[in-house]
């Protein structure tokens, strides 16, 4: 068994962080938050912080990497080192690899790559603090940072984990139930079209318990969705209005 | 770049039909052969249609990870060597070599077949590292699935070398008991063409698919699963790829039991 | 290549004037917030104008190096992420990101403001190692003051987490002293101009700029000094820079005490 | 004195896995084992196996690495991790730099590279097994695949090692040998022309027992000689006959 | 408190090397010490040895890192590993990378780049022996090497340290010195324009004690340029005299 | 690519002459100079004509491999640093330095020269390393024969510097015993071109050369061959090879007992 592991993570219908089994941890969204980038974003699930700039569509250099049929997107998803509890060796790892990669796949699944040929579109993810759910944390602020930066789109990636703890189905994993609980089950979609582009699983479902985690992640995504546009309409008009603080 | 052999897969996919023959949900012919590497402590040779992967089982004695003092450590690695790849590129493994590596990885840890607490030495300071090297000899898409059924096969093979204690020595010529595996995952890959859900991917459908899931099972659970590549399944594609999964891990699960 | 901003940067300081409408000896506003990392032992959040750097303070438990065995270890760290940089080359850091590291790091070490002797846990064996990652957020120039300001800021507001030497485990969850800090280091960056002598350049200035030093100092003392970027500088200037850093050094000490 | 080292390795004139002095281990060959590439190839001394694949010639990119005279021969010699007792670990080394370096220079010496200007010929070996005379059955699956992928040759090399055991001059040196033993000998040979295209030794030996080596190594390379041959004409002989399986 | 420091540095003011305050270790120059090298030099300060050799101006390559306007100039710092007691790993560090930059920097005021455009002079340096104020005698080495390449300069550089030990502002500090020691100061000028090309500090100096140590180092830095004068000179000489062991 | 110099040196090689006025199997001359690095255990600065190498030992303590637990370890490693070759190229050395490090490992390693049960310090704990670092100041050609010559002397001139098992410290400056090395391998190579042997082959001759042997011998014993390269020799060149190895050998074993 695990060192450290609470004998409980549930208690009385309650996680330890105080929730109910199918509520979200504080979410915060913001767009426009690094100066120098295209397009920014920072999304917030509790203490998982994620920042995502986009740089680009430009032109893509060397040549022989360019496509001549569409833009070419790069993606780097990055675990700042004070981010988690045992500090994070800078550079990249295998885990962050295939993050990364998953991550680039499911954007690429709502940008309309075909209309800028031979370019790049860069995304760099930073997660600032790891409490669980990094990955859907940084592809929703990956997903704002691209509307942020005008970059033509289907439309927004919603995305947000269930999993299975101490035998309950929750929504939105945190850390701790992460490294004690059964299952965490990363799920991003596009919402509106009931699309899932991202789905991961580690650990023990029933096909019952699948398709019910499956439907509370569906609901999760709907809420993150509704906070993204949310977010880019009011930036939009506290713009409007003047605000320079944005 | 236009190619004309992806428009004909997907062509032959709307009629319900596939490149080399197939029903849309039929898996190649998977050939299972153990043991044939005498220097691991166990092997396995797959071969799924021309896909060839080769995995061996290695131990050695390691120092626990501090948060799990009591158990055992495994370590997944996949290598893409150039013999069975036109396009090479020296260096470390890229994110396909990476995503399959882990992606077994995941479905052998998470289905807890392996006892990891019986590969304890010594509490805290000596434990079994497991190493299951994937690799692949000639890629014909799937790789995935073919590497699962091999690294579990590799796994059930796999005897225990002799470790002294005192002299902290490992005796591989004299391996006795089997590593403590229980169960069997398998992992079922099922690819999108044109609407159309395929099974066991080839490489030429690989290169037209829209989009392509793993999922890993063990008996009627689930143990692991994986999305990659692009493109998007419904919720109900979802559910019919899970029955498609339980249905034919099962058969793959009783060839795998007949070979080790 | 000719860049008109350059120049224009150029032309403004000869007439004693600066592109963001500051004097010659005038810092930009420093916004200073700490412990907003949970996951941090310490941690601080440093605004400098438009430049933001985050810096975060994690603790573990190392052998010591032979030569100082009853003293803890400082690992200072920078890295330069592409969010805040168009021109991104992955890889291992550059040789600017590792100078602004080492500068950080000799201004905290040679201050002599961490007791790294209580830093030991047990001679010989087992001592804290303190890292402090510099996260750079966004580049508007003066990133060593910046960060400077951020490191000590950070280190100020660590607490050390519980360790318990039997079991050889940290327990991050209770933090409860401070880590052993007693003075504060600051440094101050001046860069030439035309050969005027300019406070805390911002990122056009120090595109224009003919040389650059740093000079960090605790109260009366010069505990460090790092001119980089070429150019020169003649012995009266030096003088007088090291005046500007020790008076500019005191308020900024001032505004970091009153924040930690 | 090395840790495991068998009080004796030769007892009767019986090496520990039965073989004679001058007897080599079983030897096998086969070619066209790999589908994709372009030539392919298998050779084995009893545990010790060696698969080698050929891609090319093609055109050589970048551009600034093609030699405008030849063909540039790139060849690459690997350890598959679980090919020894103590795993290998994934990636080059610097003993796999100096392997890859030697056999590449020997293996030049048979290809007609001056017609293929501008072109490399990769080759590709990877040890599945190793037991001892690694080298020199990378060796002989290398040039085998060479001849499979069509490419123009002078002659097939043939490689096998003598050494010394015991005090005794053996051919075809097996792990166990090489460890424990005194001396180990690769030879490669164009058997025909009796031209020696590598030659390493380590260990001590008089002037006389080196030449009881060379003398035996090149016995041993006309056997091997024979096999390689035999092995390409039975495989085309199987094509011509139909034969799916080959 | 460090292991192995002597309990004093300085007795009746004398240094452990038997030096007084302001005196220099024994110190040399020459140059052409490489053959294939356009212009090469040695500097030494007592046991440090720097060995410098300068290749360009040159076209530089690959084209994209080209500058139009001027010579790009590459440093590279290293040391030998067997230039300190412990020894050196092969290889870049942080230090040496950190040290090749402030060094290049520092070249690069006295080169009349402009003069070169798209072309890259190369400086390499190797520390042949290591024992304090390694920077200093490099950057020495590097301009007469320069100098001997015959590329146009404006003046030489000379470097050399000063420092704080025992309470005692001091001279060309040695390797036992900068370890044990409170202050060292390696300073590189343009000697007859009395400017400071270099500098850094590490320790704790009042404004005075930095001023004197300034003082100190500027007049260290005359006396290195009078002999890195007298060695070009002398060098010359001896070539005009037909010297064949130049 | 036509080179006339190449050309030129073959020509001359058909007439039994070579371009620097030698014979075919004369050496060029060689120079030897021990202990001038102070900081190094051992140390020697090989002249072979114009070929400069640098050649310093030093040692630490570590822990044995575990199949030789009474036995010091041997580290040979070879740099070929820029200030030696106008075609330099950053990063790991290239295979032509790392062949040249592992024949001169090989030379010594297996002519048993070094004791290396003499650096044992505690059985399967604490044994010396000794490591030899080739340091190439100029490449005229024969750099093995050079670095081989080199190390050796290297060796013959180390002493070990004082240990102190209980605190675990090596004192430098207290260098008394010398290292346990009893025999003087020698490397010689040979190259051919234009089916002639040539001894000793300078930088020209190199570019132009065929094949290249190098046999390293004590007394009348060989202990390592190495042919690389490409090109062949017949067993009549090679037996002719290994007595020019043999004779030629003696001459410089003379001549480094001479000079340590």
């Amino acid at each position: 068994m695990k060192k450290g592991k609470p004998e409980r993570l549930i208690i009385d219908g309650k996680r330890l962080d105080g929730r109910d089994l199918e509520e979200f941890r504080e979410m915060e969204a913001k767009i426009k938050v690094i100066k120098s980038a295209d397009g920014s974003a920072m999304f917030r699930f509790g203490n998982t912080i994620a920042i995502a700039a986009v740089y680009g569509p430009r032109p893509m250099f060397p040549k022989h990497l360019q496509n001549p049929e569409r833009a070419v997107i790069n993606l780097r998803y990055n675990m700042v080192p004070f981010s988690t509890e045992d500090r994070v060796r800078p550079g990249v790892s295998r885990r962050s690899i295939e993050i990364s990669k998953i991550l680039k796949e499911a954007i690429a699944e709502t940008v309309f790559t075909e209309e800028f040929p031979r370019t790049v579109i860069d995304i760099y993810i930073e997660m600032i603090q790891a409490d669980g759910t990094t990955r859907c944390a940084a592809l929703n602020a990956a997903s704002l940072a691209l509307a942020d930066a005008g970059v033509p789109m289907k439309d927004l990636i919603a995305a947000c984990s269930a999993g299975k703890v101490d035998g309950h189905i929750v929504l939105d994993v945190n850390g701790k139930e992460d490294n004690y609980g059964e299952v965490d089950m990363p799920v991003a979609m596009i919402p509106r079209e009931n699309k899932v582009v991202l789905l991961q699983m580690d650990g023990l479902l029933t096909k019952e318990e699948f398709e019910k985690c499956l439907q509370l992640a569906k609901k999760g995504c709907m809420q993150v969705y509704k906070l993204q546009k949310e977010c880019i309409k009011n930036t939009y008009k506290q713009i409007a209005e003047g605000d320079e603080n944005v | 770049m236009f190619k004309p052999e992806m428009e004909y897969v997907r062509k032959l996919i709307e009629e319900d039909s596939r490149i080399d023959g197939r029903k849309l949900d039929e898996m190649r012919k998977i050939e299972i052969q153990t043991g044939i590497y005498p220097k691991a402590e166990g092997s396995a040779l797959v071969k799924l249609g021309e896909t060839l992967v080769a995995v061996g089982v290695k131990m050695g004695v390691k120092e626990p990870f501090p948060d799990t003092p009591d158990e055992g450590i495994l370590i997944v690695n996949a290598e893409f060597p150039p013999i069975a790849s036109p396009e090479f590129e020296p260096g470390p493994p890229g994110e396909e070599t990476i995503e399959l590596a882990r992606v077994v990885d995941r479905g052998i840890r998470e289905s807890g077949c392996i006892d990891f607490e019986k590969l304890c030495i010594k509490s805290g300071e000596k434990v079994w590292t497991v190493f299951v090297d994937i690799h692949v000899l000639n890629n014909d898409g799937d790789l995935i699935t073919a590497s699962g059924i091999g690294a579990i096969a590799a796994l059930l093979n796999a005897k225990i070398p002799k470790y002294n204690e005192e002299t902290d020595e490992i005796d591989y010529s004299q391996r006795t008991e089997s590593l403590p595996v229980s169960k069997i995952p398998v992992p079922i890959t099922v690819a999108k063409i044109n609407g159309k859900l395929i099974l066991d991917p080839c490489k030429e459908e690989e290169e037209a698919m829209d989009a392509r899931i793993t999922i890993t099972t063990i008996e009627d659970t689930i143990c692991a699963i994986q999305k990659g590549h692009g493109g998007y399944f419904t919720e109900d594609e979802l559910k019919r790829i899970v029955d498609i999964a339980m249905e034919k891990g099962k058969e793959i699960r009783e060839l795998i039991r007949s070979k080790v």
